[in-house]
């Protein structure tokens, strides 16, 4: 034992200190929770994370690789996402949510005008193959994870060009042709091989890619318009959604006359009423419930009215008459709603004598869409209509995985490319013999676990759509860019949830200096020697990364 | 330099050439000449030092111990109700290990009120760990303070130089008082033990759970038994250097031969050798034993002393209420049990309050104890002012 | 052994008197000692001061009970305190009076003499402080210190204009009693 | 004297000068503010701590937590001792160096309060900082002068009558040239504070509201929310005095009712019988108020 001093004099160099980590019962731990927009977002996209790079560091570069580590169309889903990583962020219950998407707009598209080249995860190519069918956002978000992590992998495409919906479905002032175009050849970069204009079922059989390839994955999309059994659809200048838009996107422009119908209230819908107003007709869109019911997204709908496209609810097609093989006019019924159907859905019923006749030059059947599955007979499907599969995306077919809209019937691009990532994954562990799927999540973070103090409010920055008489003159984008500031701002709206910004409150405030920085990872790290749990820095951490629990 | 002037006087110029750097004092009869003469000195540029005027004696205490924690030489004087009401801090010092020096103007205790002299204050806190010495006159008194900032600082103890309050503080005699060169010879700078300094950083006045306290209270304890070499050694010392004799444990005066021996200490024992003086031409052997150092109490020193002695006197200033003599009970117990047989040890208590101690006064106890053992007696006690019911 | 005890007022100086006459006894090469009778009095109160001189070191710190000389500085304090008490039969009081010492009364068989200080002092002095004059005095008549002695004292304690007024009533109080001396009592 | 800019006021310091391993309870306000100030005013500097619940948790043998020059003694007399040190530093012609007193309610208000009085008055060059926990944690929450009105202590059972000594301003009637009040939840304010304090020359004097999770009855966890409270409901004021002038108050545009305070702690629990408040909320509410005029919060 040391002797004691004179006078009890203590030199303080020589102090042991008392460990008071003993008198702890609950222990405190930092622990990364997931952000509601990442769990609202179909690809899971790390939105806190790119967000903060760009406020922290300005870092364009390292956002844009960030956002692309799980997904390789930040431009195109950053124009044509419905964005519910908005819906999901903790702003809504403080101030307003952050422009996620505009943000993500504006990494995309640094990433293209710098080339931006992807980063490969594993360098050493693997011996295994695969063959993805369908250059969708589904088929080319699966080629693009799948080549990251080495395997050897070619993309089958009917068409001529490769992209899918994004490229038949969207019209241009949606998302710019050369856009998508840049975003799909950074994937090709990464040693994707592609070959168009091959319809697999028809060119090639299934069998054969299953022999020649360890896994095959269908993105077959649902691009054929469903039939819709009206008199005199045979008739000219009728046409399905999808067929009026793909005639559109690969430059046949038809000539659609004064009257446009558009008969739907799907996205499809929306979409050949706004091309149909930039050929310069006058549209209507004719649907049998109302405007709560109709599936397109908010923004599609809104965007239509301003664009001054007539909405007629309660209303559906009976018969298309036609002059000679011309289409005249539309014959409809007015409807009433009746209880829910199996859709949960009102079930409409038309009133009886309540017809009349919509003058029409064209009339385009938006009322839904179908896979194709020319020779493709074998595989197993759900209502007889989409791709069934396993939690794995695997389908009734052993090795062959299946996403995107031919699974999920008609959806969103994210959707879709959130399915590619999965089933790439999937494909991977089947290939390497995992049992274990590698996409669980921490549990999210909701803003009543947050401390609302240490956040200012700030309005969400958002730019006008340019005036409707302007949209109407071209297929050019409507909604501006944000500037790089403006999105830096922006980015510092994020409150980061449950993840430590560098705050520095548990440093500061705890009685016990019992929280260090550690001064090579930069990381905060409790000593649980002197820690006593009282739940000081639990309560101060504003996002919720540091959590109490129950000492072992 | 042989010097005529008042005790108090003595006292501040020679404590000034020590050279302390830190003096704070609260004014009380009757030390005030010392604190006033110190205050000028200081003011005059005669003596670098900070003079603190705080607003009590326990600040004054509180300044002192804080400068010493951080290095200086720290002097303070007080008595009476001002060093009752220092006592907290009296013990913190001495715990503490801080060389302070404390003058001691011995002084009486209310109730009631009495500014006259006698020696119950610094028995209130003979047991806080100070070394106490006891100065006969002013000579001593000037002599002992050059010799406790050495002590001190040797031994890392505390000292107060208790002098009679009045009978030498306000009493003019000549007093050598030595060159400045001469003090800084004997005396050298303070080379402090444990301080408070950024540079080596140290805890001072830590609290001690029952594993440690008792322990550093022993240490205390050996700390002052030990001192008694150092005070001895110091006092030799000073007088090799100065030649003449002053402090040490203790001093005896025509002990040899003596029948009867007189114990006491501080100013009266002047009284009491011209009383030996006048009682030897009459044909009496009587002797003189006076303690310098009453706190560490040098046992060894006054059985030596006293060991052939069988008649033996204790007179002192200070009484313990309910049980009689300080003094008196310290010289008993200096004796092994089995030696106590048959040797008379009588009590006096004396001068409380101012009161004259008269060589009258002193012959009547010698007549008295001469004849029969004393175990208490108040002398010169007027019994006609004492009220039966108070008996 | 000489003992001297001093009687006077609070603001008399009368431990001033004891010390300087301690001092000049110091200083002619002899051994004294100076103290009052301590206390809380204030100006105006009976207050006593103790001397003593000697050719060996004075050891004894009891008050003075038998004087061989007594000072007085104040005649009225003879009616209120026992001024005389002790004093030794072959004494001599030097008391502070404009009467001949034999109209005083006094029932001692020692010495009386008498000096009227106060005129002196409120002549010489401008204040009715009576002290140099009775030293001045004590020792003309008694020659146990020395004058130049006593000046010496005074000026080391009084310097200035204060000391000089004080040396000059001490010499008016030593020429009043030499010249006394020559002649006979009125 | 440090030298100061405007950059080192501002700058938040984290030196662990209060070192982890102190006795004190879970989250307890004082340890944070000790930290605080010993971060703030640095390695240059010599702490006098008088006897109290601070000197307890921190200063046992062998293990104290200071790391910086540490000296104890009494309950009473820190501002003289730290009078003492200054003397010697002045004497010996060493430094300069920061000199800070520091104590709880009791030694710097009631039983010490003659004693910093002293220290103020005859000018010494030193920080004097009181942890104001309102009441005498160290032996079990007794009342203390700085007690607030209707506060429930072991010594008044039924709540506080008194209302609380207002000690920032009789310091600064002392005409010292430097008073601030501060809390710990505003750590970045209370060291701009002690850095100020340190580099103006005589005594100065700060306050700290630290909440004592034991003797308020709140859970460790809420003492940087109860130090927002308090101030937000102008109970307590936060602001500096420049040479007698009050600066610098900390406004509180969106003023919240006492009671919102009162709830969340033990000692005021009796309050609200049956969960409806009694008069003397009613009256802290005043205080409150009269805070808020006179100081223009």
């Amino acid at each position: 034992m040391e002797k004691l001093p004179l006078g009890l004099a203590l030199d303080l160099r020589k102090v042991v200190p008392y460990k008071t980590g003993s008198w702890r019962t609950m222990k405190p731990l930092y622990i990364m929770q997931t952000p509601p927009c990442t769990h609202s977002c179909p690809i899971n996209n790390d939105i806190r994370g790119f967000l903060r790079v760009l406020a922290d560091k300005q870092d364009y570069e390292e956002a844009w690789h960030i956002l692309t580590r799980t997904n390789p169309f930040p431009a195109t889903c950053g124009r044509v996402c419905p964005h519910p990583c908005e819906d999901g962020c903790n702003r809504r219950d403080y101030d307003t949510p952050l422009a996620i998407n505009s943000s993500e707009r504006g990494v995309g598209d640094y990433g293209l005008e710098h080339s931006l080249e992807h980063r490969k995860e594993v360098l050493t190519p693997r011996k295994e193959k695969v063959a993805v069918v369908g250059s969708g956002p589904a088929g080319l978000a699966c080629a693009f994870h799948l080549a990251k992590r080495g395997f050897g992998v070619k993309v089958f495409e009917a068409a001529r060009e490769p992209g899918g919906m994004m490229r038949y479905g969207i019209p241009a002032y949606r998302l710019p042709k050369d856009i998508m175009n840049r975003e799909i050849e950074a994937i090709l970069r990464l040693g994707v091989e592609l070959e168009c204009s091959v319809k697999v079922g028809v060119n090639i059989a299934l069998d054969q890619l299953r022999q020649d390839y360890q896994a095959v994955f269908l993105g077959l999309g649902a691009q054929m318009g469903a039939a819709v059994n009206i008199p005199g659809e045979e008739a000219k200048n009728v046409f399905t959604g999808v067929g009026f838009l793909k005639d559109i996107n690969s430059g046949k422009i038809p000539e659609v006359g004064r009257n446009v119908v558009v008969v739907g209230g799907g996205n499809t819908a929306m979409d050949c009423a706004r091309v149909a107003k930039r050929l310069g007709a006058d549209v209507s869109i004719v649907y049998r419930r109302t405007r709560v019911e109709m599936p397109a997204i908010t923004a599609e709908i809104e965007e239509a009215m301003e664009e001054r496209i007539m909405f007629r609810y309660h209303t559906n097609p009976v018969k298309i008459i036609s002059d000679e093989d011309r289409v005249v006019g539309l014959l409809c019924v007015q409807m009433e709603l009746k209880e829910a159907d199996a859709s949960g859905r009102a079930r409409p019923l038309p009133i009886p004598g309540s017809e009349s006749v919509l003058p029409a030059d064209t009339v385009i059947m938006a009322t839904g869409q179908e896979v194709d599955y020319d020779g493709l007979d074998n595989i197993g499907k759900r209502d007889n209509k989409w791709i069934s599969t396993d939690e794995y995306l695997m389908t009734s077919l052993a090795r062959v995985f299946a996403g995107g809209d031919a699974v999920l019937g008609q959806e969103t691009v994210s959707a879709a490319i959130g399915q590619g990532l999965r089933a790439a994954a999937a494909i991977e562990d089947y290939l390497e013999g995992n049992v274990e799927s590698s996409l669980a999540s921490p549990p999210v973070v909701y803003f009543k676990d947050m401390n609302s103090y240490y956040y200012t409010r700030k309005k969400r920055f958002s730019k006008e759509a340019i005036p409707v008489h302007e949209r109407l003159k071209s297929f050019n984008e409507i909604y501006p860019a944000f500037a790089p500031g403006e999105i830096i701002d922006e980015a510092g709206r994020c409150l980061s949830c449950g993840l430590c910004f560098n705050c520095r409150n548990c440093l500061m405030y705890c009685p016990d200096n019992a929280v260090n920085l550690h001064p090579a990872t930069g990381k905060y790290e409790f000593d649980y020697d002197f820690c006593k749990g009282c739940g000081l820095c639990v309560k101060e951490c504003p996002c919720h990364y540091i959590q109490l629990t129950l000492e072992k | 330099m042989l010097k005529y002037l008042e005790g108090s006087h003595a006292v501040s110029q020679v404590v000034a050439m020590c050279r302390p750097n830190v003096i704070s004092a609260y004014p009380i009869t009757p030390q005030t000449h010392i604190v006033e003469d110190l205050a000028r000195l200081v003011g005059e540029g005669q003596l670098d030092a900070e003079f603190i005027n705080v607003e009590s004696e326990f600040s004054a205490a509180s300044v002192v111990l804080g400068a010493a924690a951080a290095g200086a030489r720290a002097y303070t004087t007080t008595t009476s109700q001002g060093l009752l009401l220092m006592n907290e801090v009296i013990y913190c010092i001495a715990g503490m290990r801080l060389p302070i020096v404390l003058t001691c103007a011995n002084r009486a205790i209310s109730a009631p009120l009495n500014i006259w002299n006698d020696q119950q204050d610094s028995m209130t806190v003979r047991d806080a760990g100070w070394i106490q010495l006891h100065a006969e006159d002013n000579q001593e008194a000037a002599d002992l303070h050059i010799q406790a900032f050495k002590i001190a600082e040797q031994t890392s103890l505390p000292i107060m130089v208790c002098m009679d309050g009045f009978i030498l503080t306000h009493a003019f005699e000549p007093v050598d008082i030595p060159e400045q060169k001469e003090v800084d010879a004997f005396l050298p700078s303070f080379k402090p033990q444990h301080i408070v300094d950024p540079r080596w950083p140290r805890a001072l006045g830590l609290y001690a759970d029952p594993r440690f306290y008792m322990e550093v209270r022993y240490i205390l304890h050996r700390a002052l038994e030990k001192s008694e070499n150092v005070i001895r050694q110091v006092s030799a010392d000073f007088a090799q250097a100065f030649g003449r004799e002053s402090g040490g444990l203790i001093k005896t005066y025509k002990l040899e031969d003596a029948d009867l021996v007189i114990v006491t200490m501080g100013s009266v024992a002047g009284t009491v050798k011209d009383l030996i003086d006048e009682l030897e031409r009459e044909g009496k052997n009587v002797g003189l034993l006076q303690i310098c150092s009453f706190r560490p109490f040098p046992k060894q020193e006054v059985y030596r002393a006293l060991k052939t002695k069988m008649n033996i006197v204790v007179l002192e200033k200070s009484v313990s209420l309910g049980r009689g003599g300080i003094l008196a009970s310290d010289i008993r117990w200096s004796f092994p049990r089995g030696e106590q047989k048959g040797r008379i040890i009588s009590s006096y208590i004396a001068g409380l309050g101012g009161r004259n101690i008269s060589t009258e006064s002193l012959r009547e106890m010698v007549a008295r104890v001469e004849k029969e053992p004393v175990e208490l007696a108040f002398l010169g006690l007027n019994q006609e002012i004492i009220a039966e019911r108070d008996l | 052994m000489i003992e001297i005890r001093i009687h006077g007022r609070g603001g008399q100086g009368n431990v001033a008197a004891a010390e300087l006459l301690a001092n000049a006894a110091f200083k002619d090469g002899k051994f004294a000692q100076a103290f009052p009778s301590f206390g809380a009095e204030r100006i105006g109160a009976p207050v006593q001061a103790f001397v003593r001189i000697d050719d060996k070191k004075i050891r004894t710190r009891e008050e003075v009970r038998q004087p061989g000389y007594l000072i007085v500085q104040d005649q009225y304090l003879i009616d209120s305190v026992p001024v005389l008490d002790g004093l030794k039969p072959d004494g001599l009081v030097i008391i502070n009076a404009p009467q001949c010492p034999e109209d005083l009364q006094l029932k001692t068989t020692a010495t009386v003499e008498t000096i009227p200080a106060t005129e002196i002092a409120l002549e010489i002095v401008g204040r009715p402080i009576p002290n140099a004059i009775m030293i001045g005095a004590f020792c003309a008549i008694t020659g146990l210190v020395s004058l130049e002695a006593v000046q010496r004292a005074i000026r080391e304690k009084f310097p200035g204009k204060v000391g000089e007024n004080n040396v000059a009533a001490l010499e008016r109080a030593h020429e009043i009693i030499r010249k006394r001396k020559g002649e006979p009592p009125c | 004297m440090m030298e100061t800019t405007a950059e080192d006021l501002n700058r938040v310091e984290k030196k662990n000068l209060f070192a982890s391993g102190h006795r004190a309870c879970g989250g307890c306000g004082q340890a944070l503010a000790a930290r605080l100030v010993a971060d703030a005013a640095g390695e240059n500097t010599i702490a006098c701590v008088a006897t109290g619940c601070l000197e307890i948790f921190s200063s046992p043998y062998p293990d104290p937590s200071w790391r910086i020059p540490f000296l104890h003694s009494l309950f009473e007399n820190v501002s003289a001792v730290a009078s003492g040190v200054e003397a010697a530093y002045k004497a010996l012609k060493k430094g300069p160096v920061n000199i800070i007193a520091q104590g709880g309610d009791g030694s710097t208000a009631d039983i010490g309060f003659q004693s910093i009085s002293g220290m103020f008055e005859r000018g010494h060059n030193v920080l004097y900082v009181c942890y104001d926990n309102e009441a005498y944690m160290n032996t079990g929450v007794q009342r203390s002068s700085f007690t607030p009105y209707g506060a429930k202590t072991t010594t008044t059972p039924m709540g506080n009558r008194t209302r609380k000594k207002n000690l920032p301003i009789l310091a600064a009637d002392h005409g010292i040239p430097y008073v601030a009040t501060a809390t710990v939840d505003d750590y970045r304010d209370l060291q701009r504070k002690v850095k100020t304090a340190l580099s103006i020359l005589g005594p100065k004097y700060l306050h700290i509201l630290a909440p004592c999770p034991l003797g308020w009855g709140h859970a460790g966890d809420l003492t940087v929310h109860i130090c927002r409270l308090a101030k937000a409901t102008g109970l307590f004021p936060v602001f500096e005095i420049v040479n007698g002038k009050v600066t610098n108050v900390l406004k509180i545009p969106n003023k919240k009712p006492v009671e919102e305070y009162l709830r969340l702690q033990g000692r005021y629990r009796h309050l609200f019988q049956k969960g409806e408040p009694s008069g003397m909320v009613a009256e802290i509410q005043e205080i409150a108020n009269q805070n808020i005029e006179r100081f223009n919060l």
